[in-house]
């Protein structure tokens, strides 16, 4: 019994993250400047990792491998943001500026 | 079984693409992060091989390191590739290069096929390795038993080669503790 | 690069990159992994650290001298692993002698030899890094 | 179930390889190479479960930590126009 909910709760994570991922990689191609499409990068690299990380937790039982997802997962949910981070602080620095509502007018 | 080939199909596929991509960019910063990401193809083309360690190297070499050395040589480099227009030189190097490929191909038909049992590569030493390994140094990766051990000779040529392109770089280089320096404000207060 | 969160996540990362490297190097008898792997991890470290500090900051803890120095000590580790076995009897690089047993011999080799591989490639790649990073030459030249 | 989630992750790295050939400023590139390496990172690890040796997740934690690095280097490339002080 414990077996098969651990599998199904698995199972729903991966399809939680997959779903992120392929979200946010969407979100990559159609948004339409730097700063939104830090949103959607954002949204792979810390809701779709982690939801995989947690569904490859729940798989592979309690052994060292769960505690180096946990570290990889850690590792990434960190990064990722602060990266987002300095790109959109140093895009601004640069003069990139953000797309306003209306097409082609800059905020 | 299905699923390996579908995933090796889909790796080469892709190498092929960004090397294409690598050919065809003129901004020498796409063209190092392209180079970033067909390195790391490659590392997962040799997870898919099984072959962890070359994996292992390849990723922290290949992608990492590499990557930030040539960043760090890009800064005496002027940003953009210079357009050429098609000329002479171009036609001496396709032909040159067709020349050589074809050779290659024509000389790969005497190599032993991929993969299979009775090839000479499996027949001599590598039961002996294995074996060895297992038996006479109690190490459960053949990889590190074969590199450190059985083939110390050449490891230790390695790290004498990797020392000596090191030296050399530093000679070409490094022009000691530069002026304004802190360690040598202190030295000179 | 003047960022506040940056230095402090690059001063929490620190200790854990170096952690992970010394993992690779002592792990990779049973795991994957090596000496020049785990050299490639640790120079990373210092890498990270000149990047978002400065070269100057990153000299300050591994100073140049001791780079050298390491840098040739590992080489140096390597042969004189070698050497000691031709002392006690064997063929160069042989390592049955340097335990009770064969196979506690051939692990302390292969640790010792490792270790040996790793200080060099580590320090290579900063030392590198260094020369990248500080030569001027070509912006003499743009200016 | 793993060979699932093996080619969504597949579909989104050729999402964002688009991005990242195509990309209208650099720091578009710089965030497409990131996500991409975040994609590759989750495949190697799911990859290794799939043929039932997890061990290939060390090389996922070398190359999330590589990932990082080359990001930063990478802007600080931007922001200095050199990897050193100068």
């Amino acid at each position: 019994m414990l077996d098969i909910s651990i599998e199904i709760i698995s199972i729903i994570s991966f399809i939680a993250g997959v779903f992120f991922i392929l979200t946010g990689s969407i979100g990559l191609i159609r948004l339409p400047d730097v700063f939104s499409r830090i949103h959607a990068a954002g949204m792979i690299d810390t809701a779709g990792a982690s939801f995989i990380i947690l569904g490859m937790i729940l798989q592979s039982g309690f052994s060292l491998i769960t505690a180096k997802l946990i570290f990889i997962g850690i590792f990434i949910f960190f990064t990722s943001p602060i990266t987002g981070h300095v790109t959109a602080n140093l895009a601004r620095k640069k003069g990139v500026d953000p797309v306003g509502k209306t097409k082609g007018k800059t905020l | 079984m299905i699923g390996e080939i579908i995933i090796n199909a889909f790796l080469v596929t892709l190498m092929l693409t960004i090397a294409v991509f690598i050919i065809n960019t003129r901004k020498v910063i796409s063209t190092i992060l392209l180079t970033g990401t067909y390195s790391l193809v490659a590392a997962l083309m040799f997870v898919s091989l099984d072959a962890v360690d070359v994996a292992f190297t390849e990723a922290s070499v290949g992608a990492g390191i590499s990557t930030i050395l040539f960043l760090a040589a890009l800064s005496y480099l002027p940003k953009e590739e210079k357009e050429e227009k098609f000329n002479i030189k171009h036609i001496y190097a396709i032909c040159t290069c067709t020349i050589v490929a074809a050779l290659l191909i024509w000389a790969s038909y005497d190599l032993p096929l991929v993969g299979q049992l009775e090839n000479p590569v499996h027949q001599n030493l590598a039961q002996d390795f294995i074996e060895g390994s297992r038996n006479h140094i109690g190490i459960p990766n053949v990889v590190t038993s074969i590199l450190a051990s059985y083939r110390g000779y050449d490891t230790f040529g390695e790290t004498v080669v990797i020392y000596t392109a090191g030296i050399a770089v530093l000679v070409l280089l490094y022009d000691g503790v530069s002026k304004n320096s802190k360690i040598n404000k202190e030295k000179n207060k | 690069m003047d960022n506040l969160i940056l230095k402090v996540c690059t001063k929490v990362l620190f200790t854990p990159i170096i952690l992970f490297g010394l993992y690779v190097q002592f792990h990779g008898d049973f795991g994957p992994g090596g000496g020049f792997q785990a050299g490639v991890i640790v120079a990373a470290a210092f890498i990270l650290y000149a990047l978002v500090f400065s070269v100057e900051d990153c000299k300050v803890i591994m100073p140049p001298k001791l780079n050298f120095f390491l840098l040739a000590l590992g080489a140096f580790l390597y042969g004189f692993v070698g050497v000691i076995g031709l002392i006690l009897g064997d063929p160069y690089l042989s390592y049955d002698v340097l335990g009770s047993t064969k196979e506690a011999g051939q692990h302390v080799g292969i640790l010792l030899v490792e270790f040996g591989v790793g200080l060099t490639v580590c320090n290579v790649m900063i030392s590198l890094f260094y020369s990248f990073a500080d030569f001027d030459f070509g912006k003499k030249n743009n200016d | 179930m793993f060979l699932a989630v093996l080619i969504a992750l597949a579909v989104s790295f050729l999402l964002i390889l688009v991005r990242l050939i195509n990309g209208k400023t650099t720091f578009d590139r710089i965030l497409a190479a990131n996500s991409i390496g975040t994609i590759i990172v989750l495949g190697i690890s799911v990859h290794g479960f799939y043929m039932g040796r997890p061990e290939f997740i060390d090389i996922s934690i070398v190359y999330a930590l590589i990932n990082f690095i080359g990001t930063v280097a990478v802007l600080k490339l931007f922001d200095k126009g050199t990897l050193g002080d100068k």
